[in-house]
């Protein structure tokens, strides 16, 4: 097994996890947490696929950073609306989940 | 020569980082693992910067590497202060 | 033993991954989250990728876990629970699961790379992923920045109404004197020195206006938590144009080539060079501010004082 | 073509100088964007109807490289749709936001928001590239969800809390899609993916996509979110939402199967899209009948109109790709979206209205209202005729055109499936028109003024002439019509 | 020399589970940090051990992260302190602003 197959099929497996926690986790933090998962993953497997055959290929890794700086915009005004929705409601789980851990 | 003096160095930076790290599991407490912490990150860190300042070509890069270590420490040293007062305060309040 | 490595780092990086999702408690996981983009930064260098590996240290690893160090602090505010990962969920193991297979089983069926017959055309820059994001791709780029801005003021709408005219995020306060105030002032020239750097060689070598101004942010970021300088109130109309000023002065250029008759964001070749620098320090600059504002949180709480 | 760059650049422009300047002078550009957009839009509109398609390679280069730009029927009729709804919105957002009755906080946010969101829905409708349009429904996204949560209630904030647990799942699976194109193709323009050597990895790249897109247009089983956020926002708010924002990801949809890879649209998935479509119908509609409050039926009702738009899929893909009916499906369900985004936000607007003058929006509440507003009344009226499909509103022109198709094809199911849902809007429309027309109204309402009353009116007029004047429509959806649908009946 | 060196690097991320495991077992939230403290320093080193091969890019990715982890250390400390903007050292001189955690709540 290549190296490079190593790091696609890493970056497969974090993608596996990271949807996992999303849909898991009731806290919310912990599922912000598991989209950034999501994110590094999907972003190391196509980092993979651009470095095939030789010389890696520039295009993707200018998407990738694109994309690294979108992930962070949406979490900071994920994290944002968490923070206000516990201020005002008390608690880090959306109202229908609140039963259970 | 320079590279029987990296493989020296080196060898003996990983040898800190084992011990660090067998610190941080076996120490019975925060402020004893603190203290095998900074062991490592000190001298683990420096002894491998020394060992490769043999091996990288040009100043620039020399100058990245003492950079790198003197960031690394500065850091750790703050840190470690830091992390023991909030693990006191923890412990106290 | 290169692959030794390799395989050691992915091994690594799979039970950090597992780590942060099945944890019991939400500091465990987000500290492992804060070592999971620590580990991909060492892989994507592996991956001869170091642009890529900058923009992980500096925003997966470095602002993003310190994101959410500072939100679990505010949470402990108003919430003093520190859920479990939850239940297992059996058909959500599976559907991810199945996710994980179809991609590596794509991974395998994928046809060989399309090689490209061309070289890159000249862009005015050597570094190709600066040449791909500030030229082929500028479009990409213009609209990232301002993704960037659309955060930061849906970010802002999280603001109480009585917050509104108060300083940005949480009134931070140090001992003076103390080992964090002298951190803040330790690290900051240190830090502005190799944000300044990144920016600079961007153009030829890896580093530019992402990986440049997010360390930048940091630094403004060691500076506000460490009590250095006081944030701004969003009211600050100077910090409001530092806001704006990358994506403008990108647009201008823009239009200039349209203007000019050259065409929407078409840079011609004796000025690309120059004009991807200019476009490069406005877009630092507005990335850093924002990404402190980012971090830092809508007003909240000054009254108190 | 610089009519196409101004559609661009104006709306950002005129965000990023609101960000930059002091409050009226902010304010004042921003107005001067909002009106010099809408003109661009008109302007290409004419040009694409004289000119045929426009296409546009930014910065000069060319695809694979660079990014393409095109502006055809389908993204020019529903950019001048847009303009006309975000210039109805903006003359009522005006009192709505205005810094003495909403406060500093909203009536800074709610215009670059909404110039982001205009900026945004324009480069959805025009680019060409796969992973611009990735970026481009994130900014969508982003800006959707800052005006879902403008109103800072708990109700509303915990909307949006899951609409970004949504938004972002699905441009996740959106994005692990684009990944496999490109990995597989070395391209993202989707006029070089249609001419691609097809892989293995084809079908399960356009699997992702679907269901991220799905996900971000609200199709059922994904639409638990809508309802909420659509409700909590502000009035204005909830117009751009309701009647925008689930187009974007649609467009892309059609784009996806139609023009990048229609050699992978098989009858099976196509028939899965069409059925969850039909789901959304009847779960929305249903759901709307059982609502109290006037504002949660109109949200429930986009759950069932997006429906919809869904059973076009087997009707112009797959198998009925080239076929004589194909055009008329196509065409009929951009109709559907044109006429239920102007529809919607027309009603939307009224029902704001209606909530101001009666102080909430509990059917009792608003019981008489057509008395005193009876323009605002009749807008909601004239919005209705367009969602049931009545003749000669766009939406029965849509309706009429989607129906002949599934009667020409054999699969009458989708007939089927827009009858029960025609009746069943009929239904849940009724009790609100019952409690606006009927008699004795409570308190003594104050309505808004006659100005502001005009505008929702004016965007349910507009969908009812969209139906009148359907063969000018008709005729630029025309222009750029993918293969698969080029065959008229 | 590389493979020396790649032995090396295999032997820090070998410790570096070592420290993985500090950071699962915890117990209290200093653990965690320094065991995260311990990885960053960790891969700095494997990124200057890499540098031979992979030239200046990993140093210069090596310096990032060790300004980064300096500043995800103040966060944590930020994040541990009573009202998650304080210092630890502050008891020592009670500065007048602090109110009490969680009395923000004005739901």
């Amino acid at each position: 097994m290549s190296a490079l197959t190593l790091y696609a099929l890493t970056g497969s497996a974090a993608i596996g996890i990271g949807f996992y926690g999303l849909i898991a986790a009731r806290h919310l933090l912990r599922r912000i947490v598991a989209f950034n998962l999501i994110g590094s993953g999907l972003f190391l497997f196509f980092g993979a696929t651009g470095a095939r055959g030789g010389a890696a290929d520039p295009v993707p890794q200018a998407l990738i950073i694109t994309g690294i700086v979108v992930a962070l915009s949406a979490s900071a005004l994920a994290v944002g609306l968490l923070v206000a929705h516990a201020r005002v409601a008390g608690r880090v789980v959306l109202p229908e989940e609140e039963d259970g851990g | 020569m320079a590279d029987i003096a990296t493989i020296a160095f080196t060898g003996l930076g990983l040898c800190f980082f084992i011990a660090g790290t067998i610190g941080l599991l076996r120490f019975p407490d925060v402020f004893t693992r603190l203290h095998a912490l900074t062991k490592a990150d000190n001298l683990g860190l420096g002894f491998i910067t020394l060992g490769m300042l043999f091996q990288v070509e040009g100043w620039r890069e020399m100058a990245l590497l003492v950079l790198i270590w003197a960031l690394t420490l500065l850091a750790a040293g703050t840190v470690s202060q830091l992390i023991a007062r909030a693990a006191l305060k923890d412990r106290s309040g | 033993m290169t692959w030794a490595f390799d395989a050691a780092l992915c091994a690594l990086i799979l039970g950090v991954a597992f780590a942060t999702v099945l944890g019991r408690g939400v500091f465990r996981s987000i500290v492992f989250f804060i070592v999971y983009g620590l580990l991909m930064a060492v892989a994507w260098v592996r991956l001869d990728a170091v642009d890529v590996a900058l923009a992980e240290a500096a925003i997966g690893a470095g602002l993003t876990g310190v994101l959410f160090l500072t939100t679990f602090g505010r949470l402990a505010r108003n919430v003093s629970d520190d859920a479990a990962p939850g239940r297992f969920h059996l058909p959500a193991a599976l559907a991810c699961g199945g996710l994980t297979g179809a991609l590596a089983w794509a991974w395998f069926a994928m046809p060989a790379p399309v090689r490209r017959e061309w070289e890159l055309p000249p862009a005015g820059v050597e570094n190709p992923v600066t040449a791909v994001l500030l030229n082929f791709r500028a479009w990409d780029t213009l609209l990232e920045s301002i993704v960037l801005l659309a955060a930061l003021i849906g970010l802002w709408m999280m603001a109480r109404d009585g917050d509104w005219g108060d300083r940005l995020g949480l009134p931070q306060h140090v001992r003076p004197g103390g080992v964090m105030a002298g951190f803040g002032r330790l690290l900051p020239p240190v830090g502005f020195l190799v944000g300044v750097y990144l920016v600079y060689v961007g153009a030829d070598q890896p580093g530019g206006a992402f990986q440049g101004g997010t360390v930048l942010a940091a630094v403004g970021l060691v500076a506000a938590l460490a009590g250095l300088v006081r944030p701004p109130r969003i009211a600050a109309h100077r910090w409001r144009v530092a806001l704006v000023a990358g994506p403008s002065v990108f647009l201008v250029a823009g239009l200039a080539g349209a203007v000019l008759g050259a065409g929407f964001l078409t840079l011609p070749e004796p000025v690309a060079g120059t004009a991807i620098f200019v476009i490069e320090v406005g877009l630092a600059i507005s990335i850093a501010v924002t990404l402190v504002f980012l971090v830092l949180g809508p007003p909240e709480g000054e009254r108190r004082e | 073509m610089s009519f196409l760059v101004a559609l661009l650049v104006l709306p950002l422009a005129g965000a990023l100088a609101i960000v930059a300047l002091p409050g009226q002078a902010g304010r004042a550009a921003a107005f001067s964007a909002i009106a010099a957009t809408a003109a661009a839009a008109v302007a290409l509109a004419a040009s694409v109807s004289s000119q045929g398609v426009l296409r546009l390679e930014v910065g000069g280069w060319a695809p694979p490289l660079g990014i393409a730009l095109a502006a055809d029927g389908l993204g020019v009729t529903l950019i001048v749709m847009t303009a006309t709804v975000m210039a109805g919105v903006s003359l009522v957002a005006r009192g709505t936001f205005a810094p003495e009755l909403a406060g500093d906080r909203a009536a800074f946010g709610f215009w670059p928001l909404m110039l982001l969101l205009w900026s945004a829905l324009n480069v959805v409708f025009l680019s060409r590239d796969l992973f611009n349009l990735y970026v481009g429904i994130e900014l969508l996204s982003l800006a959707a969800i800052g005006l879902v949560a403008i109103d800072g209630k708990a109700a509303a904030l915990a909307a949006a809390i899951r609409y970004i647990v949504f938004a972002l799942a699905g441009s996740l699976l959106y994005l692990a899609g684009v990944v496999l194109i490109y990995a597989s193709h070395g391209t993202l323009d989707i006029d070089l993916v249609a001419v691609r050597t097809p892989s293995a990895p084809d079908g399960l790249a356009l699997a992702l996509m679907t269901a991220g897109l799905m996900a971000k247009t609200a199709l059922f089983p994904f639409h638990v979110w809508l309802p909420p956020a659509h409700a909590g926002a502000p009035a204005p708010a909830s117009a751009l939402l309701s009647g925008l924002v689930p187009k974007a990801s649609f467009v892309i949809l059609m784009r996806l199967w139609f023009d990048a890879m229609p050699d992978r649209a098989s009858d099976g998935p196509l028939v899965l899209i069409a059925l969850l479509g039909t789901a959304a119908v009847i779960w929305g509609s249903l759901a709307a009948l059982a609502q109290e409050r006037l504002k949660l039926i109109v949200a429930y009702s986009t759950v069932a109109q997006i429906g919809y738009l869904f059973l076009v899929f087997p009707l112009a893909g797959g198998t009925s790709a080239g076929l004589p009916w194909a055009a008329g499906a196509w065409t009929g369900a951009v109709f559907l979206a044109l006429s239920h985004g102007l529809a919607k936000a027309g009603m939307f607007l009224a029902v704001g209205h209606c909530m101001a003058a009666a102080g909430g929006d509990r059917l009792s509440a608003v019981r008489g209202l057509a008395k005193v507003m009876p323009m605002t009344a009749f807008a909601f009226a004239l919005s209705a005729v367009t969602l049931v499909g009545l003749p000669p509103s766009g939406g029965f022109t849509g309706k009429y055109l989607v129906m002949t198709a599934a009667f020409a094809s054999g699969q009458w199911l989708w007939a089927l499936v827009i009858a029960v849902g025609g009746l069943l809007a009929a239904a849940y429309l009724y009790r609100p028109l019952a409690m606006l027309f009927g008699r004795g109204a409570g308190a003594s309402p104050v309505p808004p003024s006659r100005a502001r009353q005009a505008v929702p009116l004016l965007l349910a007029g507009a969908s009812v002439a969209l139906g009148i004047a359907s063969a000018g429509a008709y005729g630029i959806l025309e222009i750029g019509r993918p293969p698969a649908a080029e065959e008229g009946l | 020399m590389t493979v020396w060196l790649s032995f090396v690097a295999l032997g820090v991320l070998a410790s570096l589970a070592g420290a993985l495991l500090r950071v699962w077992k915890g117990p209290g939230p200093a653990d965690r940090m320094m065991g995260a403290q311990l990885v960053g320093t960790g891969g700095v080193a494997v990124l200057v051990l890499l540098a031979p091969v992979h030239g200046r890019g990993a140093l210069d990715v090596a310096l990032t992260l060790a300004l980064l982890a300096a500043l995800a250390a103040v966060g944590f400390v930020k994040a541990t302190s009573a009202d998650g903007a304080g210092d630890p050292e502050e008891d020592e001189t009670p500065s007048p602003d602090r109110g009490p955690a969680g009395e923000t709540s004005d739901g």
